[in-house]
């Protein structure tokens, strides 16, 4: 695939495309400022997690939560954890943090705001040990990069699968067997509900409800079996999961100290899928993806939920300027355009006259507006009947529109999409399903030349017009203010509303994070 | 052959043939075809054709099979789930509710458990509606709160004491492992437990797409919407179920 | 879809087109003067149907071969049957055709070849009976042209379902459906072996095996059912069946007397898929393209076969050369352009890389060599396994393939293919996979443009000039031993092999066939 | 459960879940859908999901099941047919022949009745042969004639006596109403008819996609070859069953 064929079929105005992406940085200004002035619990949890803190109480909470409850209710969170927590760990001669951790939650500890010099003592213990946290990141990083190179990174389009099971020992071989059969990325779906709680669970687990809790310990075990089945195949498959919900800070640490190679993370799909209050998500997804970005993770964004409440037509710019708002707050907290899989969808009504060639005009437009991102190209769902034949064949189509405009990531659709979570055969037929269509047509990207003013350039203009025109609005009136509209999605969610608002707090004048601090001195 | 007892058709009257299509854990080969044929003959497939083995994995294989079957259904004996209810226009829902109650009708929705699935509910509730039809609010005479996704149930039971609803509108979406079930009856229960025992209970109406609308009295709630429903379906069934209420108490 | 657009993507060379063209025309020239000085059997009874002999004995033999045979018999066949039969039917003073061939077969009759005036009166007579038959054909083309006006003639690729039950009864409310469900043109399997019969069964008829015997009555049963539904519909569903086999002349005529619309009819399908005398098969073709031409009805040549026994990479240009053929012994035989439904497939192993390109590549160029002619696409068969949704995935994109290169009617796939003969669901989901393919991409044709030197152009081209080397080849020596050597189907037929052979016959100096005269009078 | 007891698997173990596809002649509508799950349920499905319906003309409905089969299937209950033959080189092969008859062995194929299928039976026949091997003309030690198809049993047997054939290779690929069983059962009568009772009976070997081996007895055959058969193995069993026949004669 010659990028210069591909990069340049719809004759797009670049001043309107320069102008989108400053309206953008625009609109995106204020609410950067916000997550860099104030801290989450889960953020402050996360940095427990990079200074090595694990495990449990015996209600399964974990040590991390208890600790932070415990600091929270003596000094409040607007200093962070940090320092109360390593001014104590000195004062208080614990052995390390789990012991605190545990003394905290029996209510035997007070703690207390250091400064000076034993502020400076608990903010170079905490550096030591958060550091520690971001070199077995760096490692993993380093480790990956290795096997990529000793086991080589498979072509794009990557296959991306998703298995769904609920118990960590059915995903185990059901993944390993999507990748024996051509899988590139596997997914782990979460369980439902585990995005709204506030806390990571601990362990393997095998109880989820159409999906597998995130837990370190999943993680662990889940990037080893795909080492086994890499080795075995000859290629590296990456694994993703969640960093998504309440935790989302704290799943994206998890992520970089046990590999995983993407992960879901969007700037606004917590507010807007799973009533998460807006300023608690905006703060954690800056943390997070300070975090993706040093351990060379790639981000996942959720603009393709929005066609599944919306309309794909309607909508289609809606999913444009969310692309450009996560494409510049991802920027800002250090990542790289190949760290950015923006998310898009193949969702508009199959009854639609020329359903096909529009689908084709917005996918080519993504490509092009951002053509060094790993775009993830998402599959129906909202249009899939119970007819499995035919669910079939509309997959294919996607899987065509994905090779046809030069698609990075393809999530592979499943004809019991509506029915079931995806039986092992689903994914098996799947992955024929695409293979055919990758092999088949491999070239045809070539033979695509939609005519300048021809049906698909004039509806990507048409929606590259409406996205500025939506981010002009936006620029004014404030991304929060969008979002309370309704403007993604069509939900609306307040700026004070939502779960775990109460988690957000102000960052004090000597508020500090060792983690933020080491992730953007050398970001 | 009586009129009213039919069997599948493939291409010819009683030809009884369909299509299966299955995965068994056995390694692909002649003994897992053989297996395969075995399975579709268990289940009344005769002749059985398995048209398509594939491997799936060292240790599973995919089955498409062709056959016959035996089974034959009387119409007789089918049970329809009719409704029992009329279809009533806004204008005679709006009139009923003022001459029955003589106040507002109270309506408390939410997606309880960790159903995150809002589609359904505001198909059913909100103004834009579904199919064409509006939805609940749009009722001059129903007061609807939508409490949206992932509501606990006691929270639920809490709001609808608070609200002094008439009836509680779930919904369900997320099926595997039964969670659908398993939610609604957590509903029932909360309810049981938490409505105060001298109002009259209201009224539990469940609904998702993959509900089976003869299960309600399992479930212990007062009625079931599947796939399809419209709200005007979902309001003449309220008026017409506190109607039957009032006559009966 | 704009015919400039379309016409002319691969830039063939034209003067390499009127080249192939002219070696056609020089390949055919001696089997067609074969065919206009050589007259079968089936010729025969064909001349009496069209003078109004139907019916059969208590075996079910027809009169019209009981009459022939009885001539045969007698005089031989090379005068012609027509001058025995009306020479005797006015000397022996029989009621009608029916009564004379009673008699005939219970051997109370001596036929005799008339001369001099008793030659011209049986001259006059016979074609005055002959000409009440084709006036019949008139008539019909003329009630499909009116209701071709007052109902509408759907816009094409015009979708093409098989029946296929073996029993007319069943047939009918299938093929009703069928067109409901959006068919424009119905086809009648046949029967296996009615193809062998060197005769034409007579009635209605419940008892054929995948496939329901041809049969006048059958015929007009469905025609009369089709009528009915067109009505219903408000656009006109054509009837198809097969003027193939050893009866080929006879039920081209049947066909226009019954006012079927298209049929199944080549010239050399029967020799290399039926073992049929090549000779035979060639003055066959011509009879029944006479009347083919007069019925106004579309003839659908069979050159998709080839690639069910040869692979359809390989055998592209065999496919070419045949169709060539076709349209030279079809032209020659009064056909237009517009009747010349030359047939081709989607066949190539959807293994290979570049499948879907390929077949793209052979698509258009047969559209482009033939821009007038209704080309007739066929469904992937032979690479059809077991698994129906890869099947139905297949037959998508066929479809696509159709679309793309705006083939003029498309033979609808069944996910079944290989399994049973098709269920009333799978035409029913094969109706949805085309309405989607067509509807969803409708314009897609305008966004293909093959680069002037990219895989499909080139591959276009390749295709071409071996056609143009085997025409050569073919020119030279002779299509007999073309056909002899196996370049069709990788099917060796020599040219005396074969059944029916024995109903050859040359023609006698006073030959004399009035149907041939007055079609060839007024061609 | 045992380790050979299995079930269908849909995304764990044990789940036993399955598609179902069919078409019941009764009207699309609520009554059609409950005939489905009827339909379903009768066929072991509990739960039975019909998860799509659609009108196919005003008098048929076409429904897509999924649902759980209570079936299980034990594995150690499973015939295979396995090959009773040990598979033999080219080599082998024409040594045997030599060595067992001194002469060429014979063997005369066809499809037989209305079928005009010829690429199956030209697999295993011609020297192009299948899969990579080469088909039984290529072997030194035996004389094939393929008599292509539509060739009436009556037309097979006679030609299997003037050749003094050792075996009958019939191929039949259209089964739509039982055609091939009918039409091996043609050529069974016409041998028992037609062939000389001094001469030893030539071996009937049958081949086609959709046959089950198992039923060769009940047809009146030696040997029945399915879907994918290789040259090799035809001429593997030749050898070995007119080995076996010298051994029992
Ligand atoms: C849209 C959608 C989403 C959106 C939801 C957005 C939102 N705000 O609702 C997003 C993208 C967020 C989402 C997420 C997930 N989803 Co989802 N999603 C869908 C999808 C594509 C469409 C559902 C829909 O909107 N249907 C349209 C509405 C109008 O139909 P309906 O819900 O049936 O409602 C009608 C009737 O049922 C009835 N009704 C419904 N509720 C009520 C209530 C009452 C009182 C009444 C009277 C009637 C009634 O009336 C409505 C109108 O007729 C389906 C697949 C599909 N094609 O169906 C999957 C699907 C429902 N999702 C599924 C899953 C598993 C998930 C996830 C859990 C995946 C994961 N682990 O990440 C997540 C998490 C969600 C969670 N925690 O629950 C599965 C459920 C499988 C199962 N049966 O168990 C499905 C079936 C997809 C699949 N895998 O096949 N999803
Ligand atoms: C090629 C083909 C044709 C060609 C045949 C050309 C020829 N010279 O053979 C043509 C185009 C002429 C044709 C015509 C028809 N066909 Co056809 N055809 C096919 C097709 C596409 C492929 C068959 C094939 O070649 N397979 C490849 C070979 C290698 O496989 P095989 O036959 O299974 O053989 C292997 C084994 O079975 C075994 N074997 C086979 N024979 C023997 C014999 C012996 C002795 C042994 C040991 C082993 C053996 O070994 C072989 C190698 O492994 C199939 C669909 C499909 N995809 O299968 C339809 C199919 C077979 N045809 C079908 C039909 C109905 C017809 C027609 C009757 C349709 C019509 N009414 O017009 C006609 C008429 C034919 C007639 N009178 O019989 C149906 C049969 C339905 C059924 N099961 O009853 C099929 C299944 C298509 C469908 N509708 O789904 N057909
Ligand atoms: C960005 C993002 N996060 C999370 C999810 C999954 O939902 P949950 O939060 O329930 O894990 C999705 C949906 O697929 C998503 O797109
Ligand atoms: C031209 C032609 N004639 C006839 C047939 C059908 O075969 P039969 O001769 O058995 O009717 C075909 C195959 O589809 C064909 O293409």
């Amino acid at each position: 695939m010659t990028d210069t064929v591909r990069r340049n079929l719809l004759r797009l105005d670049q001043r309107t495309v320069r102008r989108a992406r400053a309206l953008a940085e625009r609109a995106a200004a204020p609410v950067i400022e916000l997550a860099r002035t104030h801290t989450t619990t889960s953020v402050e949890r996360a940095v427990l997690r990079l200074a090595g803190l694990t495990g449990a109480d015996a209600e399964g909470i974990p040590w991390v939560n208890r600790l932070v409850d415990a600091v929270a209710a003596d000094v409040g969170l607007g200093h962070g954890v940090a320092l109360p927590v390593w001014h104590e760990l000195r004062r208080g001669g614990h052995t390390d943090l789990a012991a605190l951790a545990q003394k905290a939650a029996a209510g035997g500890v007070a703690f207390a705001v250091p400064e000076g010099r034993e502020r400076q003592s608990a903010v170079t213990a905490s550096r030591r040990a958060v550091a520690r946290g971001i070199a077995t990141i760096d490692r993993n990083r380093k480790t990956r990069d290795r096997l990529l190179r000793k086991l080589g990174d498979p072509p794009k389009p990557w296959i991306y699968l998703i298995v769904a099971t609920g118990d960590i020992h059915e995903d185990i071989p059901q993944a390993q067997a999507a990748a024996r059969e051509g899988a590139d990325v596997i997914a782990v779906i979460r369980s439902t509900g585990q995005s709204l709680l506030d806390y990571v669970p601990e362990g393997a687990t095998r109880e989820g409800f159409a999906g597998t809790y995130a837990t370190q310990e999943n993680f662990r075990l889940m990037r080893a079996a795909l080492d086994d089945v890499s080795a075995e195949l000859g290629r590296y498959v990456r694994l993703t999961n969640y960093a998504s919900g309440l935790c989302m800070p704290e799943i994206a640490t998890l992520a970089g100290l046990e590999r995983l190679d993407m992960m879901l993370n969007d700037c606004m799909y917590g507010i807007i899928f799973r009533d998460i209050n807006p300023r608690r998500t905006f703060i954690d997804q800056r943390f997070s993806r300070q975090i993706h970005a040093r351990a060379g993770i790639v981000i996942n964004t959720g603009e393709d939920n929005y066609l599944t409440t919306a309309d794909a037509v309607d909508a289609a710019h809606t999913v444009v300027v969310s692309q450009l708002l996560n494409e510049r707050f991802g920027l800002e907290a250090g990542l790289q355009d190949w760290q950015l899989g923006l998310g898009h969808a193949f969702e508009i009504n199959p009854a639609l006259p020329e359903q096909f060639r529009l689908e084709l005009a917005h996918a080519q437009l993504v490509r092009e507006l951002f053509p060094n991102a790993p775009l993830k190209y998402m599959p129906p769902t909202k249009h899939m009947t119970g007819n499995v034949f035919f669910g079939y064949l509309l997959d294919a189509f996607f899987n065509l529109a994905g090779v046809m405009t030069d698609q990075s990531i393809l999530l592979v659709g499943m004809m019991t999409e509506g029915i079931v979570t995806p039986f092992l055969s689903d994914r098996d037929l799947a992955l024929e399903n695409v293979r055919y269509v990758r092999d088949a047509c491999a070239g045809l990207a070539e033979d695509f030349r939609p005519a300048p003013d021809g049906f698909v350039a004039t509806r990507a203009r048409q929606v590259l017009a409406e996205s500025v025109e939506l981010l002009e609005r936006i620029a004014d009136d404030g991304l929060f203010t969008a979002i309370a509209d309704g403007t993604f999605g069509v939900t609306r969610r307040p700026a004070d509303g939502g779960r775990g608002a109460d988690g957000v707090v102000a960052h004090a004048d000597d508020y500090l994070n060792p983690a933020t601090e080491l992730l953007e001195a050398t970001a | 052959m009586t009129m009213n007892l039919v069997r599948a058709y493939g291409d010819t009257t009683g030809d009884g043939m369909v299509q299966l299509s299955f995965t068994l854990p056995v390694p692909a080969g002649p003994r897992a075809e053989a297996a395969a044929a075995l399975f579709a003959a268990k289940m009344g497939l005769d002749p059985a054709m398995v048209v398509h083995a594939k491997a799936v994995g060292p240790d599973f294989t995919f089955f498409v099979v062709y056959g016959r079957s035996g089974v034959i259904v009387d119409l007789d004996e089918v049970e329809v789930h009719e409704r029992e209810f009329p279809l009533l226009t806004a204008k005679e829902i709006n009139l009923e509710v003022r001459s029955m109650l003589g106040r507002r009708l109270v309506v408390v929705g939410a997606t309880v458990g960790t159903d995150a699935h809002t589609v359904g509910l505001d198909a059913i509730l909100n103004v834009k509606g579904f199919a064409g039809e509006k939805g609940l609010e749009y009722y001059r005479e129903l007061r609807v709160v939508n409490l949206g996704a992932q509501v606990d149930p006691a929270h639920l039971v809490e709001r609808a004491v608070a609200e002094q609803a008439d009836a509680l509108l779930v919904s369900q979406v997320v099926t595997q492992r039964d969670a659908h079930l398993h939610h609604v009856r957590l509903v029932a229960e909360e309810l049981a437990a938490g409505w105060p025992a001298t109002t009259p209970r209201p009224l539990v109406v469940v609904g998702g797409p993959r509900f089976e609308p003869r299960m309600a009295a399992e479930l212990g709630v007062d009625r079931i919407f599947a796939k399809g429903t419209t709200p005007r379906e979902v309001a003449s069934y309220l008026v017409h179920a506190l109607a039957q209420r009032r006559v009966a108490a």
